[in-house]
Order: C-alpha cells, then structure tokens, then sequence
C-alpha cells in the first residue's frame, strides 16, 4: 500500500548562441567556416524569398501566402540535417525549408499563385507535396518511415507542422504510432507562438510543447528556434538516432511567427505590437551575423555579396515561374485516377 | 431598410441570436479577437464577452464533439469550421453522434446544434479551401443541410437553424460572403427549415439550385421561359415545390458545383424520375463541377458550372 | 476446385498477394495474432510474420494515414477498418489525402492503398456495426469503392484492388462473410474494376443490387423476367452494362441496404434519367434503408429491404 | 546559452488496500462500515449482474455481452464518488458504473439485447447513452462540462473509456481542449491490459497511461483498479477539484479484463492463461471481503445475504426486461429528428 513516484519526465531546453552571437563552446555542433556560411546564405535566400513573396503578393502577381519571417533559423537549421534521401513532409509553411532542401525557387513560387504542377516534386527529392490541413500529414511521415524500416532503407522521414499543428487528433494519432513501432522519424514543430490569432498559451495547458512526447514513450526537446545551431543540433541528433534504429524524436523549436499569419490576415487585430518588437531583437539572421563577425567571418562585402547573389537567384527564380505557360484544365481531371473513368472521359471533353 | 451583404445578415443573426437566448454560445478557431477569418463573427466577443464566443484550439473534431456535449446539457452551439474542408476531420463526430443523439436516448438527449462552415470555390484559395460536399451531410440521418443563396434569406434560415432542435450543416458559399447586398432588416424573421424558394416562375423548364450556383443559374436563365426554384434546405429538401414545378414544366435542369457523382442534383433527379416521369419532356440534365478534385487558384474557374455549361443544358433540354 | 465461403476467399485473396509482392502489407486492429474480428486474416500473422501483418493502436485515422505514407513510399498496404462505422474518424484521411496524393503531386506520388471493412445489417451487432455508408465514398473523386457480392468475385476483386494504383475502399457485407459457398479457384485471377456482371438475364425490368442486397433481388426475382445487375464497382460504375440492359427492358428498381436519400442508387437513376429517358417505360424505383439511423438487433431486420418490399417494386413498374 | 531542464513531471501511483486485505491507514479515505458495506454489497450486485449476462448470452438470450469481470472495484469505486447531477459518459464496458449510479437493471439487460429504449435514462440520471466508438464520447464530457461551468451548475462531467481509448486522435482533442477551458471534467480510463487482442504494451510506447495528462497541462494519476479504497478516494478528490473549478484530472485505473473481450470472442487465441490467473489473484472483490473480515464486518452469513439480495434483484431484472414488448419498428424511423421529414411520413407507412 503505497503513494509513491512510478514514472518522472524532464524537459530538456537548448541553446548554443545566444542574440549577443556568443556561443557556449561545449554545447556547439561541429561545423567548418564553409557550413557556417551555408547556413548564412541560405538563412539570407530564405528570407530573400520571403520578402519578394510578400511583395509580389501585394502587387497581386501571387496568392496568398504565409510569410516565414522570424523562423528562417528553425527552418534553415533542421533541414540542413536531412539528406537528400530522406522523406520530408511540410506543411505550408516551410518555404525555408524547401529552399534549403533544394527545391526549384521557381516552383515555390508558382505553387503560391495556385499552380499545383508546382507541388511535383524533383524525382531526386523526396519531398511531399505540401500539407494544407494542419497536422493531417503527420502520419503519412509515420507511415513512410514504417515503410522504410520495412525496406531496409536507412532514412529518416520528417514532418513539419505548427504549434496549432499539435492540437489535431491526427498529431496524437501518428505520434503514438511511432512511438509503438520506433519509426525513424522526426517531428518539427515550428512553435511560432501563434495560430493564426490563437496565442501558444490558450492552444494547449501544457507548459511546454516538446513534453507531449512523454505521452508516446520518446523525447521531446524544446529548442531556441532563432538560433540555427542548436535547431542543426538537435535535428541532427535526431535524424541520426533514427537512422539508428532508436526511435521518434520531438523537436519543439521555440520562434516566432513576425509577421501576419497570411497576406490574407491582419495580426494587428489580435496582437500587440511590443510582442512582435520584443521578438524582433532575437532575430535569427542577427544572431548568426554577430557571431560569424565576431569569428571574423563576416564582412560587409561578403553580406553584400550574400545578398546579391539570393536577389539575383530569386529575380531568376520569379522570372521562370511568371513564364510557365498556364496550365492546361484538362488536368484537373487527368490526374484523379491513374486512367480516367467513362464519365470523366465524356466530361475532358468540355476542353 | 438597411442593406446588407451576406457576412453582415449572418453576423446579425448570430448577434440577435445571442442577444435573445443565453444558451447560444459560439465557438471555433479565430472566432473570437479575430472575428473570423471572414469576418462573420466580428464584434461579438466584444459584446458577449469569451464565455459564449469562444475560440478553441486547433481541433475540428474537438470543437463539434464538445459542442455536441453543449447541446446535450442545454445549449444551443453554434461551432464554426474554418473552411469546409476541415469538416472532413469532424465527420465522424457529425455522423457517429450528433445524428444519433437524438434517437440513440430515445429523445431523452438531443443536438440544438449549428456547424456553419464556407464552402464553394470563387476565392483562390489555397487547397482544401473550396469544398462543396453538402452531398455527403445529406445522406445522413439525424442531419439537417441548409445552403443559402442571398443575405435576406442567410439570416432567416440561420435564426431558423439556431432554434431548430436537430444538429444542422449551415454552409455559406464564401464566393457570395460579399458579392451582394439587398434588404435585410433588423430583428427577428425566420424562414422555415425544408421549404424552397421559386425565384423566378416559367414554364418551359425547371431549373434548381442553391447557394452559389443559383446566381449562375439566374444570369443564364435570362433568355428562356425557366422557373427557377433555390432550393435552400437540400436535407430534408422541398420535393413538393419541386415536384409541382417540374409537373408543370416537363423538363429539368439541376446545377451545383460539387463534382457531378453522387452530388445532391442525383437525389433530385431520382426523385423526379421515381415521383414525376410520367411528366417529363425531357432527360433530367445534370451540370455539375467536375469529377474531380477541387483545382487550385488557376484553374478554378474552369472547375464550376459556367453560365455557358448551364445554357447548354438549356439547349439541350428544349430539344424534346 | 475448393467451395470457400466469402472469408476464406477473401482471406486466400491476401495470402496470394502477400506471397506474390513483398510490398503489400496487412494492417489494422487485431489483425494479427486475433486473425481479425471475422478471421479474415486468420493465419497470415503466422505465414508472414508481424513486419508484414501488422496490429495496430485503436487509431483509424492513424491507420489510414500511415497507410497513405506508407503507399507513397511504394508499398501497397491493405488497412482493416473493423467495421464500416469507425471508418468515419478516417475520412478525413481518405478524402483529403487519399484521394489527393496523385492529383495533388500531379503523379509523382500514388496512393496504391486498400481499406476494407465490412459493411451492413445482418448480424444483430452493437451500434455503428452495421453501416452502409458507399455513397459517401462514391462522391468523392480520387476514391475507388467496391462491393462483391459472392466470394469467387470477392477474390478477384480484391487481388485486382490490391494491384490497382489508385485507393480503393473494399466493402465486406458481414451479413455474407459465412452464408454462401462456390467454387473459388486457388491462384491468381483478376476480375476487372469498374464492371459489373449481369447475374441474370431479362426482358421485363432491369434490377440493380450490390453486395448483400444482390441475394434478396435474386430470391425475389424469382417470378418475373428481370435482368439483374451486381454493380461490384460502384466507383466507377459500368454505366455501359446498366445502360444496355435498362433499353433493353425500360424500367428499373435499384435495391440497396443504404438509407434512400442520397444512396447510391440515386446516382444510377440519375444517371438513366439522364442518358435513357427515352427508353423509360415507367418510374425509376429504389428500395433502400430508411431514412433513418440503423436500428439495433430487435428491429434490423425491419431495416433493411425484405424480399416482400423488392417484390412491390416490381409490380408497381410493370403497372406501366 | 544552455542546455537545461525546463519542465518535469512526475506520475503517482496510489493504492491503499492490498491483496491480503491491509490497508495503510494514512491513505485511507474516510467511509463508515455502512458505506464500505455498500461498497461491497455493490461489487456483488455487479459481478452477479455479469455472471448472469454471460449465462443469457449462452443461452442465446442476451445479443454480444462485454464482461466486466476483474474490473468491478475500478467501475464500483469511481462510480460511488459522483452525485446524481453529475454527467456520467460511459463506454460499452460499463455496467458496473451504470449498476452503481442506480441505472435501472432491466434497461441494462434491455440494452444488451438490442433495444435502443434502453439508452434512455430515467429522468434523475444524467447518463448518457452508451458510446460504442472507441474514445469519441471524450468530447462530449468536455462540452457537457463545459457548458456546466458556463450555466454556474457545480457539477463534474466524467468520461469512462479503456486503455484502447487512450489512442484515439478525440481522446486527444477532448484533453486539450479540458485542459484549456479547466474544465470540471473526471477522465477515468479503466486499463485493462488489452484491447481486444491488443496488450496494453503494443497499445501506447508510454511507461503509464496516467502519464498522458502531462500533455494537457493537467493531472494523471495512476491507481491500483483492483483496490476500491484508492479508486473511490481518487475519483472523490477528483471530483471535488472539478467542483471547486480547479478543472480536469486523468485517473488510470489499472486493471485487468479477466474475461473475453465479448462474448464474441475468443481471448485464448491471443493471451496466455498464465497471466489471467496471475490477476485473478488480485480479485478485487475478495480483496474487499479480506479487509471487512479483518474489521469484523464480514462474516458468511451477511455474504449470503448480500448475494441472495443480488440474485433477487438481477432475477427480477431479467424478468421485467424479458417481459418488455418489442419495440414498435416505426420508432427506429420516428426518433431520426423532432419531427418527420416528408419522406420519412412516407416511409413510415410501411410498418
Ligand atoms: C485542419 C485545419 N483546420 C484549420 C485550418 C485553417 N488554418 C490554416 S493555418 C491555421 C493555423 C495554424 O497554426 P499553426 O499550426 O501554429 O501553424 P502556423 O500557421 O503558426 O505556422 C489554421 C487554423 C487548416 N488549414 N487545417
Ligand atoms: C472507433 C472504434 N474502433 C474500433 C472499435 C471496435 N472495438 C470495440 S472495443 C475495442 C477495443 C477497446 O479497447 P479498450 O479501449 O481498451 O476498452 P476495453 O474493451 O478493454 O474495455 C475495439 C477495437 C470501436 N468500437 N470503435
Ligand atoms: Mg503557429
Ligand atoms: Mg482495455
């Protein structure tokens, strides 16, 4: 007859540099000049792209879309720990993490002024198209990995998705399902503090994000989403540990979603402006500069360079996009089943 | 009288509703501070305060399943779902319980519940955004579908499903949100819930539609001697105004935009071919979105029944 | 050749195609060591271990939606549903997903997915054990549905569902699963999806069943000259074979367990409506569920369509 | 820069009476030999109520039965903490808690032979019918708890389900949702060790089901389901906090199913007899008796009595729900809504 302790769980924070660029030398990941420099270029192209997004949006050249302002860190940073041979399944917004994968600027564009060619990923990428129901996709990355382990492929898969993203069922249900199997998989979630006007406090009674993995039997971390080392850290070290057979990971990074929720939305109506410009001072860009600077490599002339260089690939990438001819409305219908049906053969031809 | 577009009558429902009856209480994501991502619920947090407007986690299944414990304690809930295509997470809430409440306790619990939700295409959207599957809510049992077509009529029918003691599917076709204003007064009317509407009376066909699509079926109409009928409760829906009319007119014309296999014009035109064809001129005519997946923003006009597709119906049927 | 009852057709149908392709796998509650509530898996566990024959949590969407990773991934995973009513907290998955993955990537990914459940009335179960929800899945593009009706087309069915690239849902009438025997042969053959088998040949009336429904229409078409059609596919449906047979007889009754309003027997009396109204001598009539909710053991078999109310039908269109 | 803890939790586990019959006073709750009597005369009334559906049920005059055997102390125990006007949601395996709340015994032998007149409560019972989907009633707890709070009723809203329940994506949705809204809502999972075939280990990778509740910000606690002392005294303190609105507490009581899953099925063909008997050591029931007689309060011949009292009652039950006419096959049509719909008028002529 006992009241007694039967299980314990501790949530395990990190961050490496912190937003003066000072790094805690034991903590830091093992990264040559040069990947420092990628992880800066490619921190930079992002949000090249971000801005030329939201520009063009405003100048009614594309649709709706979902600025990633404030998360480049999160995103640059965990995906840089993915190979190309592993299975990536983002939501919608991870414009980041699809250009730090690789993914062809132009068509980025082109899904954001509703093409859905765009979503076609390059046969030597694996990357799903883009999930639109938040946190629908998490067991399809559980289901790849499964499939994986199955084959004897040694990848890992990913999801990416929100911190609203952790409120659907699906989340729950994916989640323990990995856990179960130990499928090599790796759950991101972009905790921007926001869903769309539903501040982090009020989606979830949880302290923290990442301690929901408790509930499934694997580790969860929360990670300072605005410093790109420890994102690369902790996603690397997760990415291995599945690649080993040891099992789902949570990562929780804690950032910040700086501007609208969408071009569609106006963020001003439910959030104070002090919020967004405390926020601002941790900028994740900032903080790699400060720190790279202060490793002396960083110059003007090599920012400039940086930024020429993502302007130019990004005047490029909207230019090839803008000329894609439209598609043809036959392919809505086409592309439903692997052969048309009767009905649908009568109805291709109203085009 | 003021005018008024579609987002402010249904907003004015709501707010009379609340005004009138304490167990009215709303609830959905960003429906709050927010307002909606379209509006509809602005200003009601302000004057009801987060008790009874409340904005939930990030959970369809969640938000209609509590709501369906709401209404079994006594309120009436009116849950909003963001956009139609993440009803398809609360589905089985709808269909496993809110329609069976009722005759599951033999009427001792029943649903006084409300799910409004935009549907159609019309905004280019990103995906998932611009569902019609009001097909789907009328093949269950214990459900009600209410689709309005105009501002005046979105607030009867509104008031009419708050009070209504069944669970009902209230969509809004987010192509009409602010498309057009016309007289909607202030206070309390309501239209009864299972009556459809002739908008225009003719005679040498009959054409049937709702929400969106009956405005398409209005500019087409123009050049022929059509009776248009809105039908705007497809579950239970009105058989006898349209029975009377097709009896009347010999042909059929049904449009809406949901892709054409199994869409709501089937139900009608089995039932006209089982109740009325000893009347028919005509084949029953069918246009209808494709059968396929809903396109995005550069396609999506070619996805909906044009006025053209509909004239050729027209066409068509004026052949027998 | 081996009589087999539909279970154990159904159950050699998975052996063959585990044994044939080490890349479809077997998932769902007590698949495994249990064999599946029916047994249809019985045995499979043992034959191909747990990696292939897999028992999952109680997650229906979870079960769908790794299924859906998994058939991306280049699997061909069969996922158990345990019966038709938990099928509903999964249509999310199926109808977003599922059915979106080609259209969505524009073909770099497929969905080579099967998930079959059984379906309908027949053994006096608990609650949402007995649905006969196909409509649902008709209307939505993406989605193939298919019900045998014996269990030698059940095994061609299902081998040819399992190699079809598309998803398809794979309805099990429970009421079936031990009632006939025939010969079904060992090995592989296919049955095309998409086209239906004339049981019967007629001059008089067409009938139209599926699954269960097709045994009551035969018993009951004992004394008239009917045709009868067993649909198997439902989506697509053979609209060729229904077609030829309806202007060969001019009128027809469509039987089917499902409630009446928004079955998927209107789509196929729309679809004559539309395509042979001339040739309709008399009303389309559908037998069906009521519009109501699947009662419990004690009034089930008052439910369903009886051989007595198929028979009415059929007087009532020869009155023409 | 850091890597530090930023959230634990611990989960307690409870149990007060052993399997000898001693109890640890200290954790004792407070119950006069009258009410411990009724718990006793309770949990045979119950277990005479299973013995006798499984024996109807062979005789092929009760429809597919779920035995409640081995978990009556969990069922018993919860079910004495709540009051009339508290909202009970229960799942399929419930009768327990259903004999306990005074549900009148011919309606639940009614339900198990297919009569959905049954699922209406009597008037001074807010009992919910039955949820036969797997954990989806959660939600309906919460709203119902929910909307308790918004009316200033001082109620707690309880939802009963199994292990398996803990799986589904609502389970999940519901929790979030309670913890957001401290809503007065008791979750009460009677972990039975298996889900159909599924053993409670393959069901979920987390150590404890009680663990869970660490995700929505709230308590879970772990309680021995055999012991009705330290069920009864978490579910009362469970109560009290959702009445005090404190919100929501998770309580796993850990228990086994001794018998099949239904009679449907066959539980040989998935688990070892071993393990069965290894439980049925831990009889709750005997367990009860061994500390009553301790006290005195036991003796052979207040047994009898107490048994020959619950054969009468279960005798009459099943006299009263035998005689109950067969329902009238419009009813199945009649309750769809408030009214008929036309075509249901049609429909209905018929019968
Ligand atoms: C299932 C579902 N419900 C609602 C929406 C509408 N919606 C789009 S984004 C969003 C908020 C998402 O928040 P979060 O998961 O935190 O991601 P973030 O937008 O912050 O990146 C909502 C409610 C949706 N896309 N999917
Ligand atoms: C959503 C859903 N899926 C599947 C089933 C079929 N089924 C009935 S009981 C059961 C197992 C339930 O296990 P648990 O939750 O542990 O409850 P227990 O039976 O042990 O009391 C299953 C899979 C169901 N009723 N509902
Ligand atoms: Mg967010
Ligand atoms: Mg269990």
């Amino acid at each position: 007859m006992s009241e007694r302790i039967v299980n314990s769980c501790e949530v395990k924070w990190l961050d490496v540099l912190d937003e003066k660029g000072n790094i805690d030398e034991s903590l830091m990941p093992p990264l040559s000049a040069g990947e420092i420099r990628k992880m800066y270029e490619t921190l930079i192209l992002a949000r090249t792209f971000d801005q030329r997004a939201l520009n063009l949006q405003r100048e009614g050249r594309l649709g709706t879309y979902a600025s990633i302002l404030g998360q480049e860190a999160s995103q640059v940073g965990s995906a840089l720990a993915f190979d190309k041979a592993d299975w990536i399944f983002p939501s919608f917004r991870e414009s980041g993490v699809l250009i730090t994968l690789g993914y062809p600027l132009p068509m980025i564009f082109q899904y954001w002024s509703g093409d859905e060619r765009s979503l076609k990923a390059p046969a030597d990428l694996n990357i799903f198209p883009i999930s639109i129901p938040v946190g629908t996709h998490i067991p399809h990355a559980v289901g790849a990995g499964f499939a994986a382990k199955y084959k004897g492929d040694k990848i890992a898969a990913a999801a990416y998705f929100g911190d609203g993203g952790t409120s659907k069922g699906d989340f729950h249900e994916g989640f323990n399902i990995a856990g179960v199997f130990k499928v090599p998989v790796v759950f991101i979630c972009q905790n921007n503090q926001w869903a769309i006007s539903m501040p982090r406090e009020k989606q979830t009674a949880s302290k923290t994000i990442a301690q929901k993995a408790f509930a499934y039997g694997f580790e969860g971390v929360q990670v300072d989403g605005n410093d790109i080392f420890a994102v690369y850290k902790v996603t690397k070290d997760a990415v291995e540990k599945a690649k080993q057979g040891k099992g789902p990971t949570f990562i929780e990074c804690f950032t910040y979603r700086v501007s609208h929720h969408t071009t569609a939305d106006d963020a001003t109506r439910y959030r104070q402006q002090e919020e967004v410009e405390a926020w601002k001072l941790k900028d994740p860009v900032l903080r790699l500069k400060l720190f790279m600077h202060k490793k002396g490599i960083w110059t003007e002339d090599y920012h400039k360079g940086v930024e020429e260089k993502a302007k130019a690939a990004i005047d490029d990438a909207v230019k090839k996009a803008e000329a894609v001819e439209p598609p043809d409305p036959r392919d809505m219908i086409s592309f439903t089943y692997e052969k048309l049906t009767p009905r649908q053969m009568k109805e291709i031809r109203d085009f | 009288m003021p005018k008024m577009n579609m987002v402010q009558a249904i907003n004015l429902a709501l707010r009379e509703e609340l005004q009138r009856d304490k167990d009215v209480i709303i609830l959905g994501e960003d429906v709050g501070l927010d307002g909606g991502v379209f509006r509809v619920t602005e200003g009601l947090l302000k004057q009801f305060g987060p008790e009874r407007v409340v904005d939930t986690p990030l959970a369809e299944s969640g938000i209609v399943g509590a709501a369906i414990g709401m209404a079994a304690y006594g309120l009436k809930p009116v849950a909003e779902i963001q956009f139609m295509g993440f009803i398809y997470p609360a589905l089985d809430q709808i269909f496993s319980h809110a329609a069976r409440i009722r005759s599951r306790s033999r009427g001792r619990y029943t649903c006084p519940l409300v799910v409004r939700t935009p549907y159609g295409a019309g905004i280019k959207p990103p995906e998932l955004h611009s569902e019609s599957a009001e097909a789907l809510f009328c093949h269950m049992p214990g459900i009600k579908v209410v689709i309005p077509a105009t501002p005046y009529t979105a607030k009867g029918l509104l008031i009419s499903s708050i009070r209504d003691p069944d669970p009902v599917v209230f969509l809004e076709a987010t192509r009409l949100y602010r498309l057009i204003k016309e007289e909607v007064p202030e206070g309390e009317y309501t239209l009864p819930l299972g009556r459809a509407r002739v908008v225009r009376e003719g005679n040498e066909m009959t054409v049937i539609a709702w929400g969106s699509m009956l405005h398409r079926v209005l500019q087409a109409v123009k050049a022929v001697d059509a009776e248009v009928i809105d039908l705007m409760t497809l579950r239970p829906f009105d058989e006898e105004t349209i029975l009377r009319s097709v009896k009347k007119t010999g042909r059929v014309v049904i449009v809406h935009e949901a892709p054409k296999t199994c869409g709501f014009g089937a139900e009608i035109s089995a039932t006209v071919a089982e109740e009325a064809m000893l009347y028919l001129k005509a084949p029953i005519l069918r246009v209808t979105g494709y059968d396929a997946v809903m396109p995005l923003a550069k396609l999506e006009e070619h996805f909906m029944p044009t006025v053209e597709r509909i004239q050729r119906a027209f066409e068509e049927v004026m052949k027998y």
